[in-house]
Formats: C-alpha cells, structure tokens, sequence
C-alpha cells in the first residue's frame, strides 16, 4: 500500500511540523514533546481544556486547538496513546492558573496514560479533571468489556468544554458541561475497507468486495460484526437506529447530529447519508438542531462513516454555538 | 547470588535480548494485534525495548535496581498505548523489590509477585480476560512455587515458568476479551491469540535464555 | 468497489439533497434543478460570483456557498459538465441586478455548456463575464492540448472574487480581480491511486504497488507521467519544482500556497508534505503569507495531493483575508 | 421522399434504435473514456439518447424537422461534459436543413454537413486531433460525394459513410490527442482510440440499421 509519507516512524513528527508550518501564528510544538498547543497557551485565568491520543484520527485533535475549543493536545504514535510524561507536559504547558480538563476518550491505553499524567501534574501543583467520553453504542457497556469506547462524540464535548471555559467558567463546572454532553451523545461506526497503518502498510482487517463490518471503532480493530453490502440509505438506518435505541429520547427532543466521514470516504457519500438521516430524524419526530457533516474524526485512510446524535438544551446548544476559531473548525459570533 | 557488577551486565544483556527478539518477533506481534486490535503492538515492543536496552546500556555505576527502573521508566515514556503503562509502570514499580539485596533468587520472586500485581492493579484485568494476563499468571504462581516450595535453582524454576507462561499463551486463543481493544470485538475476539500475552512469553522466553548464557 | 451509495445516478441528486439538510440556512436547492444557491440569493446590488462543472471534486463547489464567496454552484452529473440550461437558471437565479461573474476550470465540456448559458442568460438581460481557470501547469499550453486544465488553483479565485464582489465593486472589476488571481497561480497534483466513479465502480486507470502518477488532474485522467513511488518528500520537491519553474517568481515574493487532498489521503500525509513544502519556499527565498492544507477540491477517493502556489499584492492578500462565511470555508473578520 | 408521418416514425425508430445501442455499448464506451478521460462517455450517451428518445416518442404530429431538433435539444439538456452540447448543439442547430423540404436525399446532406460543421465550430478540432471530428469528417466527405456525384441511393451512401467512420475510429487509435481530456495525457494518449469518434460510428450504424427496416 502506497502513503504519502517518507519513514513510517517519524510520520507523526513530521505531521506536527507540517500543522505548525501552516498555522504559524496559531499552533505551537512543545519541545522536544510530540504536543501541540494554542501559540498563546497557557491563557492566563482560562481552565484549560486538553486532550490527546494516538495519532491517525486527524483533524482530531490538534484541528480542535484555539479559542473557545482545545489549548493542548498530544499526539501519540499512530493509534498508540501518547505517554504520561507527554501528557502531563502538555498539562503544564495549558495550565493558566485555573487547572486543566483532560478530555480522554475511553480506551484503558488511554486511560492509563492520562492517570499518570494527572498524578505528575498533580505534585506539580495543577489541578486537574478528566471526563472520560464513551459514546459509541456499538459496544456493550457490561462486565465484557472494558467500557464503550470514545469516537467522533468526543468533538461535541471538546466544543461545549472549550466554551464553557472560554466564559470563564471554573474547573468543576467545565467538567460538568463535559459531563453534560457525555451522558447524551451516542454514535455507531462502519467500514467498507480498513484503514491501512503507515507500519503496517497493509490493511488491518480484510474486507470482502462484498462485505462491510458494522460497530467499528476508530483504530482499524474490526467491527462487531460484518455483512453484505447495503445501500447507503440501509447503512444510515441501520447506524441510526443503533443510536437512538441507546439515547431513548423524547418526542420533540432537540439534537444535534454528526455524519463523521472515516477519513477514505468522498464528502459526496457523506452527505448522501445526511440527507437519508433527516428524514430519519423527522420520522422519529426529533428536531434537529444543527446538522454537521464532514471528517471530523478519522480513522488514517478508512472507507465508512460514523453517526453521532446527541440530545441538547439551551446551555449546550449557546456552547455549541459558541464562536470558535480553530484549524478545523471555526464558528462565527 | 552474583556481585552488583554481574547483575548490571545480566539486566543490560536481559534487556539487550528482549529488544532484538521483540524486533524479530515485531511484525507477528502486529498481525495479532492486527486480528483484534488496532495493528500495533509489535511496532510499540520493539520501539519501546529498543530504547529501554539503548537506556541502560552504559550506565555503568548503577544500581541494579536502578537499572530495572530506567527500564521501565523508559518504557512508559517511549510506548505509550496500553502495554506502556502496563509493562513499563509494573517493571518501575516492582524494581523496588531489588533495592535492598539486589537480584536474588528470592528478591526474584518478590519483582514477579509485584510486577503481576501493579498490571492487574492498573489494568484491571482479572485472569481469563484475554490480556497478558493470561500468561504472567501461571508464569508467576509457577516460579513461586518452583522456588520457594520445590526448592528448583532460579534457572529450572524459570523454565518451568517459561512453560507456564506458553500454556497460557494458548490459554487466551478459545476464550473471549473483557479487556483492551479486543473486548470491542465481542464474540468475534474468540479464536485469536492475545498480542500481550505473546509478548510477555517472548520476554520470559529471552531472560531465560540471558540466564542460560 | 464499495460505496456509500444508492443508485448511481442518483448520487448527484441525494448529495444536493444532504447538503442543503445540512445547511438548510444557508443553502437553497433551485426547483428540479442540480444547482444550489446561497439562500439569500440573488443578493441585491452585489455582482453574483457562481461556479460550476461535474460533481466528485466536494466540497467544491457548494461548499464555498455563501457571504464573501459563491452566490451559486452548478452540479453536473459526476465529473460531467452541467448543461447549458442548468448553468443558464444559476445564473439567473444569482443576479441581483449587477450581473455575473462565472468562474470556469478549463475545459471544453465546461466551456462549452457555460457559453450556451451566457448566451441564454444574455437573452434574459443578463450581463455575463466568464473566467477560465487554468493553473495545472502539468499540461503544457501547446497547439497539442486543449489548454491547461483548472484545478485547485480555482478555490483561490472563488474566495477573492467573492470578497470582490462582496465589496461592491462592479462586474468588470470582480473580472479583472479573477484574472489576476488566474495569471499568479499554478498547480500540480500527483496521484498513488485511481478514483472509482459510482458509476464504473471500478478504479478508472490501474495503477501497479510501486507506482504512482504525476500530473494527474481531478477526473481520474491518467496523468502525464507514471514513475516509481518516491517518498513524501520526493513528491513535493518534484511538485513544488514544476510550479515554481512556470511561475518564475521574484525572490522575496509573497504567496499562499495549498496542499490539496485528492479525497482520499488522510490529513496526516497533507501535513507531512506541508512540512516539507514550506522548507522549499523557504530555500527559494519565497515569504509564505498563508499555508492551506486540506482537502479543498477532490477527486471521490482518489489518493494523492497537488500543490498551488500563487503569488500575492497588498490587493489578494486583503481579499483572501476577507470575511467568508460558507460550509466549507469560514474566515474571520 | 416518404411522406412526414413516414419521416417521423424513422425518427422515432432512429432515435430508439440509437438509444438501444448506446446503452448496450455503455461499458465499452466508459472503458475507452477510461484509458484516456474521466469514464462517464458511456453514462453521458446512454443517458442523454435515452432522454431523447422518450422525447421524440410520443410528439405525434410535429414536424420532422421539429423532431430532430428535440433530440438535439434533449441531449443539450442531459447529457453535459464536452459531447453534450458537440452531439446535442449540432444536432439541434443541423435540424434546420429538413425544415423546407423535410428529410430527403439532398436534405440528408446538408445536414450531415451542417452537422459537421457546427461540431468543427463548438469544440474548434481539427481533423485528426483524435476526437469524434475523426469519424465525423470522413463519413460526411464519403456520404456527400457517394450521392452528389456517384449518384447512389441514400442505403447505399449511407453503408459507405459507415466504412468511413470505421476507419476513421481506427485512424484515432496511433495519433495524440490535442483536444478533449485525452489531450492532457500529451504522447500518453496515443494507442487508444477515441470514445466520441467510437459513439458517432455507432450512431451511424444505427441510422443505416434503422434505414434498412
Ligand atoms: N486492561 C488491560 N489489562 C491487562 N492487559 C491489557 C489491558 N488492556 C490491554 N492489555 C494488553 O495490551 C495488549 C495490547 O497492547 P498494545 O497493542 O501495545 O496497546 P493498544 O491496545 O493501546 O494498541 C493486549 O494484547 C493485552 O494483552
Ligand atoms: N473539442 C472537442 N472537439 C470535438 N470533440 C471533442 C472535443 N472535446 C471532446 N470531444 C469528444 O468528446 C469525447 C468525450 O466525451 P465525454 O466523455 O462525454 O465528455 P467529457 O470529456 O466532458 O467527459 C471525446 O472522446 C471526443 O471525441
Ligand atoms: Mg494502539
Ligand atoms: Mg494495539
Ligand atoms: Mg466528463
Ligand atoms: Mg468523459
């Protein structure tokens, strides 16, 4: 399989290199660290709102740093959790006296690291929160599994955390806005092929021409199943339903909703899905809200779409709408 | 058991063997990881024990169990995933069972007990979760017996470990994952062997052999 | 080849459909026709900037509907020019009284199918101006081609235009602001993989593991040269090189330059050959103004990138800075 | 000739017979654009003759003339790319030729002259610039002469014209494009024969298989 790359070993330090070389006067490389954060971190009297993770899912998460969303994100090997002591550097450098949110999607690697980190921090005298994001309901949350995992929902929280504490708002409360979004965002995942790691360089899992897996995750594992093909409309229904069977929600309940693309597949697919996924929204009586569509949380070069829906009120909604500027996402005031 | 100096060179030639056959074994590693998981384990082992053996390798006035902590100190700066803070936080923390007599027959027994401990504890993995687990379990309980009730030399008693810890390789194959990214898999992790639990086989595989030179 | 489709022929159809649910607010769908408009559109008193050509290449060209860019997008059939008459009703539907500007990416079909609509739109009482964006310096402007293609530079000639226009000024001058951005701006683009259109359903050219193409366009026409895969690094500098031999640029010049994506490389590589990129412009003396990276016209799926460069004044440097408000573009005042 | 109710129905069955061929040729012609353009010449005939088709099916007592231009207007209006308004634009402004007198011998060649000229003029190719002018121009010569100067009957020009087109989409295949998208593929392009000189000939064959019902 062929990359744009040049060694697939320093592939994430170059990627970091090349995202500072185009936004300057945004982004700044820690030294020496494989963490991005805004230039101007940390913001002095600002909670600071940080996540990371194993690279391979860009724009996520170093898209996401800049006013009113992230001030720090770490960026491990490709799908490999970064290291505590690279997190808590990160940490450190997105501490403007106010403590530091760590936004952790759920996956013990993940988990684990950011534990440590939390603990160095700590006798450093930062305070520190995590929120652990958890939203794909494809995976049972029972005693056989290590939890759901966290996906494309994880951008909601990075936007609603990140205005809350661009207002201004304290540690605990950030937390809880985070918590907030966490509790009512659910989404389900889909490949038609598998991503293909720059190590590796051949897929992770082989898919038939006419096969597809349902319930993927973000890091070529393969999904909680596998089928035939369907039509895309089939696809949309079949994810949605997954989604709103979770969330239960009221008649007339407002939502946001997420067509994430897996990184391979054309914008074109993307908003064919879209479109079957309103109707489906108004079928169900739902009142959506805002309607986002794009790559938003990726999975290297993967062919498929994730949907996410997530149950919103007045607070969410004016974080949401929140101004936000951003490599990957900016929202006007 | 042998003087401070023997001990540095068998940590740095321990460490030495586990990184060049983690970089042997790398692309199996991840082809089992492939099945189940997100594809890199091998590349994350043999980074990780590259840069551990590379660490401790001219640190000459060392302690011993020092040198076993830079191991694991540099394993969790240099793995990251899962098997960074489980490999490389366990052998941190469990190094300190060397710090006083240094590495003995018993002290030996000490680190496994604690090493097994600090995974479980951070992991949260009980035996049968498909996790490596599987394999440092029967390894440990069968070196701590060998030792301390059959009264085997450390070299036999590893061995017999070492064969511990094979069955429970295979152990991890029939049975499903409630841990790690292969719990996401559900059923569908049945059948396939566990990255981890490989790995430590491997590991316990080369300090027997380091013990044998 | 598996897609997140329905039929074929519809996929044009759903698409618009899933856009405008994305973007109910902003976007609007013209009755029975493949074109979409910005809602408010025609905007009184504003000279309407519109585009259009066959769809595959999103979010080109809806996604840069909106304040500061495009009044309207033409969808034809998937990399099928637009007829005449579907041109010819964006048109009128994107007059607001000063007339209209059609930015066209070089091509027969295209030229052709905008030329029958000027004349019918003429007809109507509508003054018409008509650009042809060619900056793909991969075909050489000889008596043996059809003049060179346009391809990504385009995106560059929407966004400065549309701030044109959006100021006020008159028909001609948006005109002139558009040919001025066409004569400063080349492109190449490479590709490590075929396209698969929806309808063939299988890669147009068939590309060996240890080849890649150069000069490749954004149809999935094989492209100027087959050679064996280079690294990243290599990709740029040959790239970069051909640009910058046709722009012969002064040293110390300012210029934006674009990674593109094809549609189907992960983000990652783009910044990987970002990073290298901006070493060049810096070892030929060249001052980078603006760096974008992304993926901003595509091919579907096709893997590979190209690379624009185009050199700026005081007069694009403003414009391209300017308020833009659209789906896939938004910058702030 | 025959009478507008004949010269209709032979339109309408010129016009299916047509849209019949093209979408059995669908794949090839996508093969052919493949090599050397984007891969939709077979999506844009079939769909743009089918369209046609179906317009001229059921307009019962239009003239001839009114007929075929329709066909030129539907295909203006569905097909799209560069052979839209080439096929599309030609046919609707070469219809005018049958307006006087409707379809006859003499009328026949007016058109395919005025046809040929009008797609020379749109899409400013030159012979042997390996685009459907190739075809075009050696049927058209060869129809013209075979009945204004060898007098032969219309079936019979018309089967010679036919030959002319093979040879001319033969004559595609060794030269380079300097027109269309093959044009981009500079030396590349030679080897391959045209897709739209392809789609004339089959047009052409249809309309004699049509003329000998
Ligand atoms: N909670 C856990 N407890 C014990 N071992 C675990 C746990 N989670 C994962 N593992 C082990 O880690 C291995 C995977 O390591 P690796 O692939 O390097 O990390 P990641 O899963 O982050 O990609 C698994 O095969 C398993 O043995
Ligand atoms: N300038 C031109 N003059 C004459 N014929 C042309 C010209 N450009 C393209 N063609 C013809 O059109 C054919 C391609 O048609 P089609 O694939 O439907 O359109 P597109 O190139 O827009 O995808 C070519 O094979 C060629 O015969
Ligand atoms: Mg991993
Ligand atoms: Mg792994
Ligand atoms: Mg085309
Ligand atoms: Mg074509």
């Amino acid at each position: 399989m062929k990359k744009l790359i040049n060694e697939p070993e320093d592939v994430v330090d170059e990627m970091l290199d090349g995202m500072v070389a185009a936004h300057p006067d945004r982004l700044r490389r820690l030294d020496g660290q494989e963490v991005l954060v805004r230039a101007d971190a940390p913001v002095d009297g600002k909670v600071g709102v940080v996540s990371g993770g194993g690279s391979g899912h860009e724009p996520t998460h170093a898209g996401y740093l800049g006013e009113g969303m992230l001030d720090g994100a770490a960026a491990g090997e490709v799908f490999t959790s970064p290291t505590g002591d690279q997190l808590n550097e990160m940490i450190e450098a997105c501490d403007g006296g106010e403590g530091v949110l760590c936004v952790v999607k759920n996956y013990e690697g993940d988990v684990m690291n950011f534990d440590t980190a939390a603990e160095m921090a700590d006798i450093e005298g930062v305070d520190v929160e995590q929120v652990v994001v958890n939203d794909d309901v494809a995976v049972e949350d029972s005693l056989y599994t290590s939890g759901r995992r966290g996906v494309a929902g994880t951008i909601l929280v990075h936007k609603a955390a990140g205005a809350k504490a661009a207002q201004g708002a304290d540690l605990q409360t950030v937390a809880e806005t985070a918590e907030k979004v966490i509790d009512n965002v659910g989404t389900m995942g889909m490949a038609l092929t598998s991503c293909v790691t720059p190590e590796k360089g051949e897929p992770t899992f082989d898919l038939g021409d006419d096969e597809i897996e349902l319930g993927i995750g973000i890091h070529g594992e393969p999904g909680t199943e596998r089928t035939e093909t369907m039509s895309a409309d089939e696809v949309t229904e079949h994810l949605t339903e997954r989604v709103l069977d979770d969330l239960e929600l009221d008649d007339g309940q407002e939502v946001v909703t997420m067509v994430n693309g897996m990184g391979g597949t054309p914008l074109m697919e993307l908003f064919v899905v879209n479109r079957r996924l309103q109707e489906l929204m108004d079928d169900e009586g739902l009142d959506v809200w805002d309607a986002w569509v794009g790559d938003y949380m990726t999975s290297l070069d993967m062919e498929g779409c994730s949907i996410t829906v997530c149950a919103v009120d007045e607070e969410l909604k004016e974080l949401l709408a929140a101004p936000a500027d951003t490599p990957a996402m900016t929202v006007q005031e | 058991m042998a003087d401070a100096d023997t001990q540095r060179e068998a940590v740095r030639a321990a460490a030495e063997n586990v990184a060049d056959r983690l970089e042997d074994e790398k692309e199996y590693l991840t082809d089992l990881d492939s099945a189940i998981g997100d594809a890199d384990h091998g590349a994350n082992m043999s980074r990780g024990f590259r840069a551990a053996a590379d660490a401790v390798a001219d640190a000459d006035d060392a302690e011993p169990s020092d040198l076993v902590k830079q191991v694991g100190t540099t394993l969790i700066s240099e793995v990251g995933g899962a098997s960074g803070p489980l490999y490389g936080g366990s052998i941190m923390s469990a190094s300190q069972t060397f710090a006083e007599d240094g590495i003995t027959a018993e002290t030996s027994v000490d680190f496994a007990e604690a090493y097994l401990d600090k995974v479980k504890d951070r992991g949260d993995a009980r035996i049968g979760a498909k996790t490596m687990v599987d394999a440092l379990t029967p390894a440990v309980h069968t070196y701590k017996k060998s030792i301390e009730q059959d009264d085997l030399p450390p070299l036999e008693a590893l061995g017999k470990a070492v064969d511990a810890a094979e069955r429970g390789v295979e152990f991890t194959v029939p049975i499903r994952a409630e841990k790690g990214r292969a719990s996401y898999l559900g059923w569908r992790s049945v059948g396939h062997q566990d990255p981890g639990a490989t790995s430590t086989l491997y590991i316990m595989e080369e300090l027997l052999a380091t013990a044998e030179e």
